[in-house]
C-alpha cells in the first residue's frame, strides 16, 4: 500500500508544480502574445484596409461587449477624422473559422475594406481568400447595411472558383458584420471619436 | 444531417488523419507490416478515439473554458488520455478478456499515438459542439483504420516484391504510403 | 557506461539520428518540413524540450516510482512542451502559426519519451544533457535537411533565396503530403545506401 | 494562478488514484518476466518494433516470437538486460550440450568377463568392450572421471546421465569416451541430425521416415512425462497432431513385438495420445529457437514438407516466409484428406502453433502467378523451397472421361473441401450412383466423403484385388464397414453419356493377375469379350497424381527453367538424401520430389531438406555422411529374425465412432485412447535399441 501511497503523492506533486510553473510562465508572457497576436494577426489586414492614416489605428481603439467576448474596434483618422472602424467577425469555412476584418465608413456605411486574418481552408485553394487581392477587393465599396451572398446563392460575391465554402464563409463573416454594425453604429461613433484624441494605451513592458 | 454526413466524408476521406495530416504516423508504419495486426490497431484507435474524444471536449467546455485555463489543455489532454488507455486496459484484461485479447495489446501503443492527441486538439479548435466532436473523433478513427488497412494489405504483398535493398522495409514503405496519399489527394475537391 | 559524455553528444548525430536510423517522430517530420525553417524551429522546439525533459528526469530519477514513470515522464515533458508553445507565441508568432497542432504534439513524439526511459532514467544529469542535445541536433539537422529538399524542389528557392534558375517550374508536390512521404522515403534509401557502404 | 495548480493538482490526484486503485482491482497474473523485460524497453509505445506497444514486445519476448534486441529505442544495453532477464545471451551462438544417448546400461550381455582396468577406453581396447553392443555403454564411467563441472553422474541402471544446467558443452566426456554414446551437440545439431550407423537406433527408429526416436517418447509416456513425449516427437515433426491421426505407420511393421509374434505396439496411437494431450492441455509446450542468423529462406508451398522444412529451418534461426497458393496453410492434409480424418480445427491449432515461432506466411500466392523463383530470390531469399506436392491428376484416357459428370480425385477432393472451409462457392454437383476408379487413399477418401454425403451407391473400380491396394488397410476396412461396394479386377474401357452429355454408365474390362511385375505385384491382364456396363451419374479418377511443374515455363529463360525434373514431372534431387536440386539454392521435398507418398515421408523430407538448407546457407558442402540409414537401408545386426521372451498381450483397440453414427457427418471418425490405455500400451514397448530389448518377465 505504502508504495501506492507514494505512486499518488508524486504524481499529484509533480502535476500541481507543473501547473505553477505553466501559470507563471503564462502570466510573464500574456501581454507578449496579445501583442504578437495583434501584430501579426489583425495588423496586417488593419493596414491595408485602412491604408494612410493620419492616426496609428493599432493604438487608437476601443472594446464593446455584448455579454460575450469583447469586440475591439480600431479607428481609423483621414485628415483628423476619425470616420472608419475596423473590426474582426468569424464565418465559417470549409475547415473551421475564417476571421475577417472588416472596415466601414462611419459616414456613408460603406466597406473600406476587408482582409482576412485567421483561417485553416486548403492551402493554394481556400487560402487564396487571404491572398488574392481581387476577392477582398470586391467587397470594397458595398453597403454593409446589406448581407452578402456569394452568386451562386444569388448574391453579388463573385467566389472564388473551386472554394466555394471558403467563399461563403467570409460572406458569412461579412454579414455578421454588417449585424454588429447596424446593432452598434450609435455607439461607435461616439466612442471613434473618443479613442482617436485619448492617448496611445500604455505600453507594457 | 447533411452536415453531419459531410462532416464524416471529409474527416474520413479528405481530411485523412494519416494521409493529409500526418498524424499518427509511428504506428501506421509500425503496425502495417501485417494485416492481423493493422486491423486490431484500428478498432483500438476507433474505440479510444472517440472516448478520449468525449472526455478532451468535457475537460474543456466545463473546466479549462470557464476557468481561462486553455493553455494548459496539452497537459491536460495527454494525462487524461494515458489514464484513460491505462485505465480501460486493466479493465478489459481482468472483465472482458476475449476483448483484451483482440484490443488490449493495442491500447498501450495508442497513449503515444499523435492522431489521437491530434484529434482531439483539432475538435477543440474547430469549436464542434458535442454531437460533431463524436462524429469528427469516429470519422477520423475510421479513416486511420482505412488508410493503416489498406496500406497493410500493399505491404503484406510488397514483400513478394522485387525491392532493391537500400529500397527495402520503412524505406519502401513511405515511398508506398506516399503514393496511397497521392490516391487520397484527389478526394481534395469532394467536399 | 564506459561512454564519454562526447560519445553520448555524437551518436545522436549520425549513428543514432532520427528519424533515419531510428525510425520515430515521424509525425512532425512529414507534417511539418515544407520550407527549410519550419523544419529547423519545429528541430529547435523539440530539442529544447527534450534537453530539459532529459535534465528533470535525470535530476528526479531516483524519487520518480518505476510504476508511475511513464506518466511522470509525460508531465514532465507536456510542462516543456506548453512553455515552447507560449514562448514561441510571445516572441515567434509566425512560426508558431505555421507549426500549429504539431507544437503541442510534441508532447506524443516517441523520441522524448523513448529518451527519458532509455537515457535519461538511467544517467547523471551531464550525459543526459550531451544524450538530449545529440539526439535535439540530430533531429533538427534531419528535419531541416527534409526542408530544405522539399523547399527546393517544391518552391525552386531555399530560405526564400532562388536557387534554381528562373527556367525552373516548381515542383508543387513536394510541397504536399503525398511528396513528404515519399521525399521521406527517398532519403532513408539513401541513408541506407551510404550506411551499407 | 490559484485555478492552474488547483486543476492540475486535481488531474494529478484523480489519475494517480484512479490507476493505483485500478491497479489492484483489475489485477491479472501474468508471465513476471514481462513485466520484467517491459520495465526494460523504452517504454516510448512506439510501435516501431512491429509489435502493439512495449508489453506487446515484451511479451512476444517471453514466447520466443521477437528477439531480445526487439526494442528499436532502448539501444543494445537494453536489448543486452532483455536477454540476460530470459537466459540467452543475445545474438550469441547456441550454447552446446552433452547428450548420452544408450540408456540401455546392463541390457546387453556380456560377451567375456573383464576384470582388468575399470576403465572405458582400457576395456574397449579389448574387442571393443565386453559387451555384445558395438557402440554401447561400458559403464565404466570414463566421462564422468572427465567432467570437470560435475556435470555427469551415473544413473540408476549404470549409465551416465548429463545435467544439463551444469553442462557448459566443453567436450571433455565426448573425447573421454570411447564408443559413440556421449555426444556434444547444440540444439539446431540435433534438430537437423539424420540417423546413421553409428547411432543407438531401435528397428522402428530407422523405418520411420521421419526418424522421430520412438523408443525414447514412449517410454517418457510410460513415465507419464507426457510433454517430454510431445518435445521428443517435435524433435523429427511439427505435425504431430495430423501424423497421429493420419499416418499408416509404418515403423509398426519393424516392432519387434510384431517380429515377436504377437501383435506390434500401437505406436501411432501413443503419438496421438500425446499430441492430443498438448492440445487438450490447453497450453502448447514451449518451442526453443536458436538466435537469428539473419539468413531468409523462402518456403513455397504450406502442406506437411513445407510446414516441416519451415519448423526446423526457424528452428535453427533462419528467417522464413511461407508462400501458399491455395487460401489456407495445409496443403493435402487440409484439401485432400477429409474432415472425418483430420478435423481442420485440430489441423488449424497444429499450424498456429508452428507460424507463432515467428514464421511468416502468405496465402493465394502461387508459384508463376504472383512470384517467381527469380523474384525471390532478386528480393532477398538465400534459399528457396519447393514443397509443391502433387496436385495434378492423371487421366484415365479412355472414351468419354471428360463427359458432364466426370470428376478427378484431388480435384473433387480440394472443391469440397474449399467449400467446406466457406473460402470460396465451388460446388461439385454429387450424384446418386457413383464409381470411383483407384485403389489409393485418394480414392477411398472420394468414397468416404461421397457416403457422407448421402450417395447411395458408392463403387471403388480397381484393376488388381484387395491385397495389392496400395490404401492403408484400417482405411479400406473403415471404408467396407461403411457399405461401400468393392468392384475388383475391372479396367475402365470407356464412358457411357446420355443425349445431355451426362455420365451415365461405365463399362469395364474384367482382369485376371499374372506375371508379377517390376514391383512385386501381379501385373493384371485383361479377359477378352468381359465388358460389363455398371449404371452410374458421377465418376472420379483417382489413379494416381504429379506435381504440377507449369512454374517452369513461366520463367521461360531464367535459370530456374533448367531446374531438372523427371519422366513423372517430380523435382529431380542430385541425392535423394540431402534433397538438394540441380539449381544450388533450391531445394525440394515431400509429393514435389517424390511423387504421391505418405505425409510422414514429406515430414522427414521437409527435415531433411531443412539440414541441407541450413548447411547450404553456412556455405558448407551439401552432402550426407557416407553411414545415413536412408530409404531401406539399415543396420543389419539390429532386425531380428526371433526376439525370444516376449508375453503376448492384447494390443489397446483403436476406438471409433460406431459406422451408423460416422457415414451421416463427417465428425471425427476415430477417437483417441484413454490415459489408462495409453500407458497400458507404452507398457507393452520392449524399449528397445541396437541390440537391447526389454524381455517381459
Amino acid at each position: 500500500m505504502n508504495e501506492l501511497v507514494k505512486m499518488v503523492v508524486v504524481l499529484t506533486i509533480l502535476s500541481a508544480s507543473s501547473g505553477l510553473i505553466l501559470a507563471s510562465v503564462r502570466d510573464k508572457t500574456l501581454d507578449q502574445i496579445k501583442f504578437q497576436q495583434l501584430v501579426n494577426e489583425k495588423a496586417p489586414a488593419i493596414k491595408k484596409i485602412l491604408g494612410d492614416t493620419s492616426n496609428d489605428p493599432l493604438t487608437s481603439k476601443f472594446e464593446i461587449s455584448e455579454g460575450k467576448a469583447p469586440i475591439e474596434f480600431f479607428v481609423g483618422s483621414y485628415g483628423g477624422d476619425p470616420n472608419t472602424v475596423v473590426f474582426e467577425t468569424f464565418g465559417t469555412g470549409f475547415d473551421g473559422k475564417i476571421g475577417l476584418m472588416v472596415g466601414v465608413n462611419l459616414e456613408n456605411d460603406q466597406i473600406k475594406g476587408i482582409g482576412v486574418t485567421t483561417h485553416s481552408e486548403t492551402p493554394g485553394i481556400g487560402s487564396r481568400a487571404k491572398t488574392e487581392p481581387a476577392f477582398a477587393a470586391q467587397f470594397a465599396g458595398m453597403d454593409l447595411n446589406n448581407s452578402f451572398k456569394v452568386k451562386t446563392d444569388g448574391g453579388k460575391v463573385d467566389a472564388l472558383s473551386g472554394a466555394t465554402y471558403t467563399s461563403r464563409g467570409v460572406c458569412m463573416a461579412a454579414t455578421n458584420a454588417s449585424e454588429i454594425y447596424k446593432r452598434l453604429k450609435p455607439q461607435l461613433i461616439e466612442k471613434a471619436k473618443t479613442a482617436s484624441n485619448k492617448p496611445a494605451p500604455k505600453e507594457k513592458e | 444531417m447533411g452536415d453531419y454526413i459531410e462532416l464524416i466524408i471529409a474527416c474520413i476521406f479528405v481530411n485523412n488523419i494519416l494521409l493529409a495530416q500526418f498524424l499518427g504516423n509511428c504506428p501506421f508504419l509500425g503496425t502495417s507490416k501485417k494485416m492481423e495486426t493493422a486491423v486490431g490497431m484500428s478498432m483500438a484507435v476507433i474505440f479510444v478515439l472517440v472516448l478520449a474524444g468525449v472526455f478532451t471536449w468535457c475537460i474543456n467546455d466545463w473546466i479549462l473554458v470557464p476557468y481561462g485555463l486553455e493553455y494548459l489543455k496539452t497537459i491536460s489532454f495527454i494525462l487524461v488520455i494515458a489514464s484513460l488507455v491505462q485505465f480501460v486496459e486493466m479493465f478489459l484484461k481482468k472483465s472482458i478478456p476475449a476483448l483484451y485479447a483482440g484490443l488490449g495489446i493495442f491500447l498501450p501503443l495508442i497513449t503515444t499515438n499523435c492522431a489521437v492527441m491530434g484529434v482531439c486538439l483539432i475538435n477543440i479548435k474547430s469549436e464542434y459542439n458535442f454531437t460533431m466532436t463524436l462524429i469528427s473523433s469516429f470519422a477520423y478513427a475510421a479513416g486511420f483504420g482505412l488508410a493503416l488497412i489498406l496500406f497493410a494489405g500493399v505491404r503484406e504483398r510488397i514483400l513478394l516484391a522485387r525491392v532493391p535493398k537500400p529500397l527495402q522495409d520503412t524505406s519502401i514503405g513511405l515511398v508506398t504510403a506516399g503514393i496511397i496519399a497521392l490516391a487520397f489527394y484527389t478526394f481534395k475537391g469532394m467536399v | 557506461m564506459a561512454k564519454t559524455v562526447a560519445q553520448e553528444f555524437i551518436k545522436g548525430l549520425w549513428a543514432e539520428i532520427p528519424p533515419f536510423r531510428l525510425v520515430l517522430g515521424l509525425c512532425p517530420t512529414l507534417g511539418v518540413t515544407t520550407t527549410v525553417k519550419n523544419g529547423i524551429g519545429m528541430g529547435v522546439a523539440t530539442a529544447f524540450v527534450l534537453v530539459c525533459a532529459n535534465i528533470l528526469v535525470s535530476m528526479l530519477r531516483n524519487v520518480i516510482p518505476a510504476k508511475v514513470r511513464i506518466a511522470c515522464f509525460i508531465i514532465i515533458i507536456a510542462t516543456f512542451v506548453t512553455v515552447v508553445e507560449l514562448l514561441m507565441q510571445a516572441y515567434a508568432y509566425a512560426l508558431f502559426q505555421t507549426l500549429g497542432i504539431f507544437i503541442p504534439l510534441i508532447v506524443v513524439n516517441c523520441i522524448l519519451l523513448g529518451r527519458a526511459e532509455a537515457f535519461a532514467f538511467k544517467n547523471p544529469i551531464i550525459p543526459s544533457i550531451a544524450d538530449g542535445l545529440g539526439i535535439g541536433i540530430g533531429f533538427t539537422m534531419a528535419l531541416g535537411s527534409i526542408g530544405a529538399i522539399r523547399e527546393l524542389f517544391g518552391t525552386g528557392a531555399i530560405l526564400g533565396t532562388q536557387i534554381m534558375g528562373s527556367g525552373y517550374e516548381p515542383f508543387a508536390f513536394f510541397v504536399q503530403a503525398p511528396g513528404a512521404f515519399i521525399c521521406l522515403g527517398l532519403m532513408l534509401c539513401l541513408m541506407n545506401l551510404v550506411g551499407s557502404k | 494562478m490559484t485555478e492552474a495548480i488547483l486543476l492540475m493538482l486535481g488531474i494529478g490526484a484523480t489519475c494517480g488514484l484512479i490507476l493505483a486503485v485500478a491497479s489492484k482491482v483489475f489485477y491479472v497474473y501474468e508471465d513476471p518476466r514481462i513485466a520484467k523485460i517491459e520495465g526494460l524497453l523504452a517504454g516510448a509505445n512506439c510501435g516501431g518494433c512491429g509489435f502493439a506497444g512495449c508489453s506487446a514486445a515484451a511479451q512476444a519476448v517471453v514466447e520466443g516470437i521477437a528477439p531480445p534486441s526487439v526494442c528499436i529505442v532502448a539501444g543494445s544495453e537494453a536489448a543486452a538486460q532483455v536477454g540476460a532477464v530470459m537466459g540467452i545471451e543475445s545474438s550469441t551462438a547456441e550454447p552446446l550440450r552433452s547428450y548420452n544417448n544408450c540408456d540401455g546400461g546392463n541390457r546387453a550381455a556380456d560377451r567375456y568377463f573383464y576384470s582388468g582396468i575399470s576403465g572405458c577406453r582400457a576395456a574397449s581396447a579389448l574387442y571393443g568392450g565386453r559387451r555384445e553392443c558395438k557402440i554401447g555403454c561400458l559403464g565404466f564411467g570414463d566421462c564422468v572421471k572427465s567432467c570437470l563441472f560435475d556435470a555427469i553422474k551415473v544413473g540408476d541402471n549404470g549409465y551416465p546421465v548429463v545435467d544439463e544446467d551444469k553442462c557448459v558443452g566443453c567436450g571433455a566426456c565426448y573425447s573421454a569416451c570411447p564408443k559413440n554414446i556421449i555426444e556434444i551437440k547444440t540444439v539446431s545439431q540435433r534438430l537437423l541430425h539424420l540417423n546413421d550407423e553409428l547411432d543407438a537406433l531401435a528397428p522402428c527408429r530407422q523405418r520411420c521416415p521421419a526418424q522421430i526416436d520412438i523408443p525414447r517418447y514412449i517410454s517418457q509416456i510410460k513415465k507419464h512425462d507426457f510433454e517430454g513425449a510431445v518435445r521428443t516427437i517435435r524433435e523429427r515433426n511439427p505435425l504431430l497432431l495430423s501424423c497421429g491421426r493420419v499416418c499408416p505407420h509404418p515403423c509398426e511393421d519393424d516392432c519387434r513385438r510384431g517380429v515377436a509374434d504377437d501383435e506390434p505396439v500401437s505406436i501411432n496411437q501413443l503419438k496421438r495420445f500425446a499430441a492430443d494431450y498438448e492440445m487438450n492441455s490447453g497450453s502448447r509446450v514451449p518451442v526453443r529457437c536458436a538466435p537469428a542468423t539473419g539468413k531468409k529462406v523462402a518456403v513455397i508451398g504450406g502442406g506437411p514438407a513445407g510446414l516441416s522444412c519451415a519448423f526446423f529451418l526457424r528452428r535453427v534461426g533462419h528467417d522464413v516466409t511461407i508462400f501458399e497458393a491455395m487460401p489456407k496453410l495445409g496443403g493435402m492434409i487440409r484439401y485432400g484428406i477429409p474432415e472425418y480424418r483430420l478435423p481442420k480445427k485440430v489441423l488449424e491449432w497444429e499450424i498456429d502453433g508452428i507460424l507463432n515461432l515467428g514464421i511468416k506466411a502468405f496465402t493465394h500466392v502461387k508459384l508463376g502467378t504472383d512470384i517467381t523463383v527469380e523474384s525471390l530470390k532478386s528480393s532477398g531469399f538465400d534459399a528457396i523451397f519447393l514443397g509443391i506436392g502433387a496436385w495434378k491428376d492423371y487421366g484415365l484416357g479412355i472414351e468419354g472421361d471428360n463427359l458432364k459428370g466426370c470428376y478427378t480425385g484431388i480435384d473433387f477432393l480440394t472443391k469440397f473441401s474449399v467449400n467446406q472451409q466457406g473460402d470460396s462457392k465451388l460446388t461439385v454437383p454429387i450424384g446418386t450412383k457413383c464409381a470411383v476408379v483407384g485403389g489409393g487413399n485418394t480414392a477411398i477418401d472420394c468414397v468416404r466423403t461421397l457416403v457422407r454425403l448421402g450417395v447411395k451407391d458408392v463403387y471403388i473400380v480397381y484393376r488388381r484385388t484387395r491385397k495389392e491396394m496400395p490404401a492403408n488397410m484400417v482405411e479400406i476396412e473403415a471404408a467396407e464397414h461403411e457399405g461401400i461396394k468393392f468392384i475388383f479386377l475391372a479396367a475402365p474401357n470407356r464412358v457411357l453419356g446420355d443425349d445431355n452429355g451426362q455420365v451415365k454408365g461405365l463399362e469395364y474390362l474384367k482382369m485376371e493377375l499374372g506375371e508379377p511385375d517390376a514391383s512385386g505385384r501381379r501385373r493384371p491382364v485383361p479377359v477378352e469379350g468381359s465388358e460389363t456396363v455398371i449404371e452410374i451419374d458421377m465418376l472420379i479418377t483417382a489413379i494416381g497424381q504429379g506435381p504440377d511443374i507449369s512454374f517452369k515455363d513461366k520463367e521461360e529463360g531464367k535459370r530456374i527453367s533448367e531446374l531438372k525434373t523427371t519422366r513423372w514431372d517430380t523435382i529431380d534431387s542430385v541425392d535423394p538424401i540431402t534433397l538438394q536440386s540441380n539449381i544450388p539454392y533450391i531445394f525440394s521435398a515431400g509429393d514435389a520430389a517424390t511423387g504421391a507418398s505418405l505425409v510422414v515421408e514429406a515430414i522427414g523430407g521437409g527435415r531433411r531438406a531443412a539440414r541441407s538448407i541450413d548447411l547450404f546457407l553456412k556455405g558448407e558442402p551439401v552432402v550426407a555422411a557416407e553411414s545415413t540409414l536412408f530409404g531401406k537401408k539399415k543396420i543389419s545386426e539390429s532386425i531380428f529374425k526371433t526376439v525370444p521372451g516376449v508375453k503376448k498381450t492384447k494390443r489397446t483397440p483403436l476406438p471409433e465412432l460406431p459406422v451408423k453414427e460416422r457415414i451421416k457427418s463427417f465428425v471425427e471418425a476415430d477417437l483417441v485412447i484413454s490415459e489408462k490405455d495409453a500407458i497400458f500400451e507404452s507398457g507393452r514397448c520392449l524399449s528397445c535399441c541396437r541390440l537391447c530389448y526389454n524381455q517381459d518377465q
